[in-house]
């Protein structure tokens, strides 16, 4: 080949190039579209999520009327795979390609970890719910939020007032799931356990997506507890309850889900197995707020079930960032962080604010307990709300988010 | 650990052993016959149990299970005939990104018509809750499984070594040549095996539904432990398979009561050291 | 031993389970002869060249070549001693080229070390003019550059000869190089292999007794498993137990 | 024929230079990785013959490796990935001599067990790795050669290292393809028996095959570790081994642009499909099903199927580069 035709082999690409490079992306980053974009699990372990927080995402968007402070809203969803380096590969994908400023997700505590790295870099304005403390506490950095509540409120209010209605249930064994998520509220759950004299009769880590948890209820029938408390999360919960079932151990033992999602597990259990069933959860449909019961409406009217704490999340996050929006006039992720630093407000589920030190959104938790077959008055009424408290505080000694950097 | 966590880790080992072998017989025939490293048996395994839960609210309980296991051996048949059949003469790896497709296809199939979300089933009322064993309570239900799954394996074990139609797989799996150049139907020999094996993944699908739950990815939960199970036992030998089914299911599910992070990770352990010591695979011949 | 006995077999002795597939087989090759070997089919003959080659370990006895004792060494061994083998079935690399079959039969004689690799294959002419000469007295210079899959049988059993070739051994081992060809490529492999003869010894397994008896200087003949009789083609032809077994088996 | 392997070259590096404005710099980024780690298991089951299920072993492995080296030592970018190749070879080393014992199905599930056994040890072993959640807080240190120093935190200008990164691996990779070392390859895969029996060593270049694929696989690894300054467990389960496979096996085994072309159609296809539809592997799985039933050369035997159509038919290549012949014949030619 000669220099010739090289050269201009290689001014063509240039061309080429350039001209790529000047279209779609860089001109619609000059118009005034927002784009926000839900990083979900549809596919991978938590696949049967995903759906779950499009819609309440969806909701809250369509609800502004897909507008804010006069510019248009772009709504768009990237598969996450349940795999952190796909959720990171197509987050970053959105900032480039689509000029997201918003990022709401993933489902997945260590995911979230992954993610919560783009944004720093990328100075994204973003918003997690989830179980792990780290995204407010080691983690923490300017542009990333928790919207659950910290571990530590909610494993006291699940532990406070199942312990004030079943005094005697001193005898607690933990099934928890290895990874970011089960650690925190484990660590929790035994903090809050000391004040109530609670003795762990015994405690097993197995990896997220256990599909045989037999093992795990002999060894924990054979410990004899009053109460089989479940860190785990998704399917695992479920199988925890059926082999529990199967083997005896429940309803004898009552079995307290600490961190649960609520409805959708509900509706997976036949209501025989939902007997002497506990469930600590971040969103309740039950909520008695006017955002809450405004949003249940809407959504029970579109998807023929109520929300649980997966829809219901999403559509915390993004109502309130949407607010954070009108609240700053201006959609850029470093003016959003600070009109919702220190903010206290009304949203869903009620009265909330939101930690500027550590960025984490103090709110209430909710403990139910389930209701038997011959309580319920309508198939979704599942359960008794037992308490609801955005109380105790974690103590700022133990918050490991010590200098939340700068914008 | 006391002795009836000790029984009842044994109780479950062989429960998911017997799983194991019913996966690993399957395979251990397609792998020996067809030379197929069936990538998409575990997805068998799990649509066998999404159609015994809809099988079940039409037809009961058995019907349910007949029900997957009839429908699955079908999709075997037609799988084997319209693509496995077509690569018949050019090289096994192909075959394997073939099953890895049919895989997605039917994983992502499940999650369009049966949802994402996961379902959970209960056993039969008739065998609800647990009978006590003297040593620990146990389950009727997995009880009624292991004795389920072993009649089948030693069924399927009898039907290979005992009848003429299975001295002709056996023969095949010795000599393909040989066996076509006696003047037997090597094709639908093929065929009837590759149904046959999909049909026992369904069946093991199918019966697992009220121990394990479901969920459209459950097919690669178990695939890896089905491959480990027909390598550790010997390619091509279905004594092997079987025994190394319940080998693997005990120490899984001893490892489980002495240390749960290690159970998955001791059964590699296991295979490596395996393949090591013994190249030919616990009872293999070759 | 005497001074030109290039291979020497001392009692080999072979068995798979109960069968003995090769018993106590003494065997002295001199330099620069045809020595042959026949036998009925099943009398062990292959698995003599696989216990000489090391590819099947031997139950008892042992191999010397060029008077170094060579039993049991690892068939890639051999080669780099000055011993190289041609396979009853045709053994080839199919899908590389005729030139590359042979190309890497030259090259693995030279050992370069892994510095050696870092040059391009093309650089070594040494090995470039080893491979086509070798190519060109087998007569497959024309089709250097097929794929080997694509020869004719006769082809291939002459590319088969040339890969054996390629590595210039001091002893050759070829099993039934004219098996299953047409009697056209027939004559034109004995042509082949009587051309080579002289320039290598040659230890031969064959069936087609005409040939045998055109071009051997020692014949042993062999038995189940046994070698029953050895001497020239006139001393083999007029043996009763040779006719008695060979022709016996035969029928 | 050097004319037409330069030709190509150039189109490499022309579809390597507009390839990040097609699809997202960070997307042409990972092709690029994953083309190198494609590229080593081509060279040990496409050249030699040996279909390894684990070569995420030697991915993570050298992703940790340098992951940890820059959070704790700030480890420079050069030495970084020079030592996550060191430890991708040495662990292939050391593996690979275990696993090449065995053959077929046996070797596959061997390189698999070991590949579930490290992925259980970076699992549990969070003080280190950070177990489920990922290694976070890698920083990307700049492209430093004495005074030069050039930042790479834009994607793009990543994209540009990777990219050259990717050239010079598949420079490597051709000269050792093209070397002995190639033909000797090639005529193990073809008939193992026979390489011995011409005096090859057979498991000693085995043992060679898997330790450089080993090496290169720990390079792309180090590449991956910077991409978003985390190591993900993910980067060591079997799931990337499997994608390797599938990306080669798309791709078209035995040749060279193989990888290249598998590892972009495999990326692009999910990225693409992944955006529009939720359920895209079920595209995905059907494309794969139609790629081996219609299709089985890979991408490379559809490229010169159109090739040949659009020049008038014309007998089709081998799509095994006879590599040695050329060279050879012109080596001859040559005074």
């Amino acid at each position: 080949m000669s220099t010739i035709t090289r050269r201009r082999f290689l001014e063509a690409t240039g061309v080429a190039a350039a001209s790529v490079l000047a279209s779609p992306a860089l001109v619609r980053a000059q118009g005034k579209e927002l784009v926000m974009l839900g990083i979900w699990p549809f596919t991978g372990a938590f696949a049967d999520v995903g759906p779950l927080p499009d819609r309440g995402m969806k909701l809250a968007i369509e609800e502004w009327g897909n507008k804010v402070i006069g510019r248009p809203i772009k709504y768009i969803t990237r598969d996450d795979e349940t795999k952190a380096s796909s959720a990171t590969r197509r987050m970053e994908e959105a900032i480039d390609s689509e000029n997201a400023k918003v990022v709401i997700g993933p489902w997945s505590s260590g995911i979230a970890l992954a993610c919560t790295e783009v944004a720093k870099r990328r100075k994204v304005f973003y918003y997690f719910s989830g179980g792990t403390e780290d995204i407010a506490g080691k983690r923490c950095h300017r542009y990333a939020f928790n919207w659950a509540a910290s571990p530590y409120t909610a494993m006291h209010v699940v532990v406070d007032n199942y312990m004030k209605l079943n005094p005697s249930h001193k005898r607690w064994y933990l099934f928890v799931n290895d990874y970011a998520f089960g650690w925190s509220v484990e660590k929790y759950t035994r903090e809050a356990g000391q004040h109530h004299g609670i003795e762990f009769v015994g405690s097993d880590r197995m990896p997220l997506g256990t599909r045989e948890y037999s093992g795990f209820v002999s060894k924990a029938a054979a410990a004899k507890p009053d109460v089989l408390c479940l860190l785990n999360a998704g399917q695992d919960v479920l199988v925890s309850i059926r082999e529990a079932h199967n083997f005896g151990l429940a309803p004898k033992v009552a079995i307290v889900n600490s961190w649960g999602v609520g409805t959708e597990d509900f509706l997976q259990l036949d209501p025989k197995t939902r007997e002497n069933f506990w469930v600590g959860t971040n969103a309740y449909y039950g909520a008695n707020t006017p955002v809450a019961k405004k949003m249940v409406e809407l959504y029970q009217a579109k998807y023929n079930a109520p929300p649980g704490y997966a829809p219901c999340a999403a559509y915390g996050m993004t109502r309130l960032t949407l607010r954070a929006i009108e609240k700053a006039g201006s959609a850029e992720p470093a003016d959003i962080v600070k009109a919702l630093e220190g903010w206290e407000t009304q949203d869903w589920p009620g009265k909330l604010s939101v930690n500027a030190k550590t960025h984490q959104t103090v709110r209430d938790y909710f403990l139910l307990r389930c209701k038997k077959p011959d309580q319920m008055k309508h198939q979704f009424d599942f359960a008794d709300i037992v308490a609801v408290s955005s109380q105790p505080l974690m103590p700022d000694s133990l918050n490991e988010c010590k200098d939340i950097g700068s914008l | 650990m006391n002795l009836s966590l000790l029984a009842g880790a044994i109780l479950n080992g062989l429960v998911t052993g017997m799983l194991y072998a019913l996966m690993g017989i399957g395979l251990s025939l397609i792998l020996g016959l067809l030379n197929i490293p069936n990538f998409a048996h575990g997805v068998l395994y799990a649509l066998g149990a999404y159609v015994m839960v809809s099988g079940t609210k039409a037809f009961g309980f058995v019907g349910g299970a007949l029900a997957a296991l009839v429908a699955v051996a079908v999709l075997g048949a037609v799988i084997e005939t319209l693509g496995v059949r077509r690569l018949s003469r050019v090289h096994p790896d192909y075959t394997l990104l073939l099953t890895f497709g049919l895989s997605l296809i039917l994983t992502e199939s499940i999650i369009l018509v049966w949802g994402p979300v996961g379902i959970t089933s209960q056993p039969p009322a008739l065998l609800a809750g647990s009978v006590d064993l003297g040593v620990t309570l146990y389950p009727k239900y997995r009880l009624v499984v292991m004795v389920v799954t072993a009649v089948l394996v030693l069924a399927s074990y009898l039907f290979v070594t005992r009848t003429r139609y299975g001295a002709i797989i056996r023969a095949g799996i010795e000599d393909k040549d040989m066996a076509a150049a006696l003047g037997i139907n090597i094709r639908r020999v093929f065929t009837v095996t590759f149904a046959a094996g999909a049909g026992l993944a369904a069946l093991g699908g199918a019966l697992m539904t009220p121990v394990r739950g479901l969920l459209p990815t459950m097919g690669l939960d178990i695939l890896p432990f089905a491959f480990v199970v027909v390598v550790l036992g010997g390619l091509g030998s279905l004594p092997g398979a079987i025994l190394a089914g319940l080998l693997v299911g005990v120490v899984q599910s001893l490892m489980t009561a002495i240390w749960p992070p290690g159970a998955d990770a001791s059964v590699f352990v296991l295979m490596t050291l395996g393949i090591i010591a013994r190249p030919q695979g616990l009872l293999g011949q070759r | 031993m005497s001074a030109d006995t290039i291979l020497r077999t001392d009692g080999l002795t072979c068995d798979f389970g109960a069968l003995r597939a090769v018993n106590h087989v003494s065997l002295d090759v001199k330099g620069g002869t045809l020595h042959s070997v026949i036998g009925p089919n099943g009398s062990g003959k292959t698995t003599l060249f696989n216990l000489i080659c090391g590819e099947v370990r031997p139950s008892a006895g042992r191999v010397y070549f060029e008077g170094r004792e060579v039993t049991g060494r690892a068939p890639h061994d051999l080669p780099h001693l000055g011993l190289a083998r041609c396979f009853q079935r045709t053994n080839v690399f199919p899908k590389l080229s005729v030139y590359e079959n042979v190309w890497a039969a030259v090259f693995a004689r030279r050992t370069p070390g892994v510095l050696g690799c870092v040059r391009r294959a093309g650089e070594f002419s040494d090995v470039d003019a080893d491979a086509r000469r070798v190519l060109a007295d087998v007569g497959l210079a024309a089709r250097s550059e097929a794929r080997a899959e694509t020869l004719s049988h006769g082809q291939q059993r002459a590319l088969e000869v040339a890969v054996a070739l390629a590595s210039s051994p001091r002893l050759l081992l070829l099993d039934e190089p004219t098996q299953g060809l047409a009697p056209e490529a027939t004559v034109q492999m004995t042509k082949l292999v009587q051309s080579l003869v002289g320039r290598y010894t040659i230890l031969l397994i064959e069936h087609k007794m005409r040939i045998v008896m055109s071009i051997s200087d020692r014949i042993s003949v062999m038995a189940f498993g046994e070698v029953i009789a050895e001497g020239t083609p006139d001393e083999v032809r007029d043996n009763r137990d040779v006719q008695r077994a060979y022709l016996g088996a035969r029928r | 024929m050097r004319r037409v392997a330069l030709i190509r070259f150039v189109l490499l590096v022309a579809a390597i230079v507009v390839l990040p404005f097609c699809v997202r710099p960070v997307v042409a980024s990972e092709i690029c990785i994953f083309a190198i780690a494609a590229m080593a298991l081509n060279l040990i089951f496409g050249y030699t013959g040996m279909l390894s299920f684990g070569q995420a072993t030697f991915f993570g492995l050298a992703a940790y490796t340098a992951g940890l080296m820059m959070i704790h030592w700030h480890a420079p970018l050069l030495a970084v990935l020079a030592a996550g190749t060191l430890v991708g070879g040495v662990a292939a080393a050391l593996i690979g001599y275990v696993c090449i014992q065995r053959v077929g199905t046996y070797f596959i599930m061997l390189t698999f067990g070991f590949n579930q056994m490290l992925y259980f040890i970076a699992y549990k072993w969070t003080a280190v790795t950070g177990g489920d959640d990922g290694l976070p807080g890698i920083p990307r240190p700049p492209f430093a050669v004495g005074p030069l120093s050039i930042s790479l935190d834009s994607s793009l200008r990543y994209y540009g290292f990777v990219a050259v990164s990717f050239l010079l691996a598949f420079y490597a990779m051709k000269r050792i393809v093209d070397s002995p070392l190639g033909v000797i390859f090639r005529a193990i895969r073809e008939n193992p028996g026979r390489a011995a029996a011409v005096g090859y060593d057979v498991k000693r270049y085995k043992w060679l095959a898997f330790t450089i694929a080993g090496a290169f696989t720990g390079g792309a690894g180090v590449l991956y570790s910077m991409m978003f300054g985390i190591v993900p467990l993910e980067s060591i389960s079997w799931i990337i081994s499997g994608d390797i496979v599938f990306m080669v096996l798309i791709g078209g085994i035995g040749n060279l642009y193989g990888p290249l072309l598998g590892a972009a159609a495999f990326k692009w296809l999910s990225e693409a499909i992944s955006v529009v539809w939720e359920r895209w592997p079920l595209i995905l799985g059907v494309a794969l099903v139609l790629v081996v039933l219609f299709l089985r050369g890979g991408l490379v035997e559809a490229f010169t199927r159109v090739r040949d159509i659009v020049a008038g038919g014309g007998p089709r290549p081998e799509p095994d580069e006879p590599v040695s012949v050329p060279d050879a014949a012109e080596s001859q030619a040559r005074p």
